[in-house]
């Protein structure tokens, strides 16, 4: 019963970590999966993807989901 | 329709062209329009060494196909091939390409500027670049 | 900022690559925008066999450079290319290739399509088709 | 005192030459070389140059220019 989430680029070397892994739980959104896996505040311009979608930071998020966070994206 | 992301130097003008005769049906197509993005030495007023292009497996592909997906569906256009590079580059290495083939003109330029913009803002691949004075991530795309 | 009218045929993606390495200074640009048109063999509901591009000897080489040098005086670009076919072309040879590197990609897109769309317009060639049943003179572009 | 005439493209197969040569004179105009140098109206989408110019059928023509009428190009 785990969500597993990832931090790419500058926002996982802010956060100190890659990956994590937080309990699923009722009701749970993207917003508190941040919160339940790094101890910093969400940066602003923090995008958010659920199982490889992009998706708002109030996002359901269920059992066996992949969230992810990463800075706005510069390839190209 | 193929999108690729390879983590080692390739030859965009050979890429583009093996894929041609593999995958475009000879006389079909009238119109091919390309883009490459390469590293330039040069950004933000410093000098660069090196950068490193860092990616989400897994959604990098599904966005590259995703766009892909969305070109053939605005504009009436033949194939389109996308191949980006991850891992570390050098000055004057390749980056990205973007082709579309197409039979007229207006649809070749559109789609190519198309999977080019769009890549650019929804693909999850990031720079990171190595100076003289240490290292710094692109904070942001230059304007389309 | 070269543009040159080629008799024989021509393969696009060699003479990019032996422009760039010839004339394009390695790590300066990060954007090269290219088009080619070739022959279809195909056209308003009829199979091509063949078609023979006329131009004006003097005035096809004003026009291709005026039109380089606008691009260079309107945007922001590194260097340009053309190249266009006259002669006999068979389906599926290239007839003109036109390249811009600059350092961002915007200037390189709308470059890029300005020759296009101004050697279309402005340049003075004439395509003359042969189809199975007789020559016909193509009597306009396709829209931009 | 010549002036040196081109035709081109359908515009030479319509006219039945692609090269003439008509005499200068004053006030000399496109139009006038057109009608000095072949027997069929201009058609309407006719191009004019003078000396590898764009020019509209009223431009004046001087000794020793060189004049070509053209159909819409289609090149590229």
């Amino acid at each position: 019963m785990t969500i597993s989430v990832k931090f790419f680029a500058s926002l996982r070397e802010q956060v100190g970590h890659g990956d994590a892994s937080v309990d699923a739980s009722d009701d749970l959104t993207v917003q508190q999966v941040w919160s339940d896996s790094c101890s910093i505040t969400m940066p602003a311009n923090t995008l958010c993807a659920v199982n490889m979608e992009y998706v708002d930071r109030f996002h359901p998020v269920n059992d066996g989901d992949e969230v992810a966070f990463f800075p706005p994206v510069t390839g190209g | 329709m193929t999108s690729e992301i390879r983590s080692r130097h390739f030859n965009p003008w050979e890429e583009v062209q093996r894929y041609q005769s593999d995958h475009i049906d000879a006389g079909k197509y009238g119109a091919t329009a390309s883009f490459i993005g390469s590293m330039r030495d040069f950004n933000e007023g410093d000098a660069v060494k090196t950068m490193t292009l860092e990616h989400y497996p897994g959604m990098t592909e599904n966005y590259l196909d995703k766009i892909c997906t969305e070109a053939r569906q605005r504009w009436d256009i033949i194939d389109c091939l996308i191949i980006h590079r991850v891992g570390e580059v050098r000055p004057d290495d390749p980056i990205v390409v973007t082709v579309v083939w197409s039979a007229h003109r207006a649809a070749a330029f559109d789609a190519c500027r198309y999977l080019m913009e769009e890549l650019k803002s929804r693909a999850p691949f990031w720079k990171k670049e190595s100076l003289a004075s240490g290292e710094r991530w692109v904070e942001k795309n230059s304007p389309g």
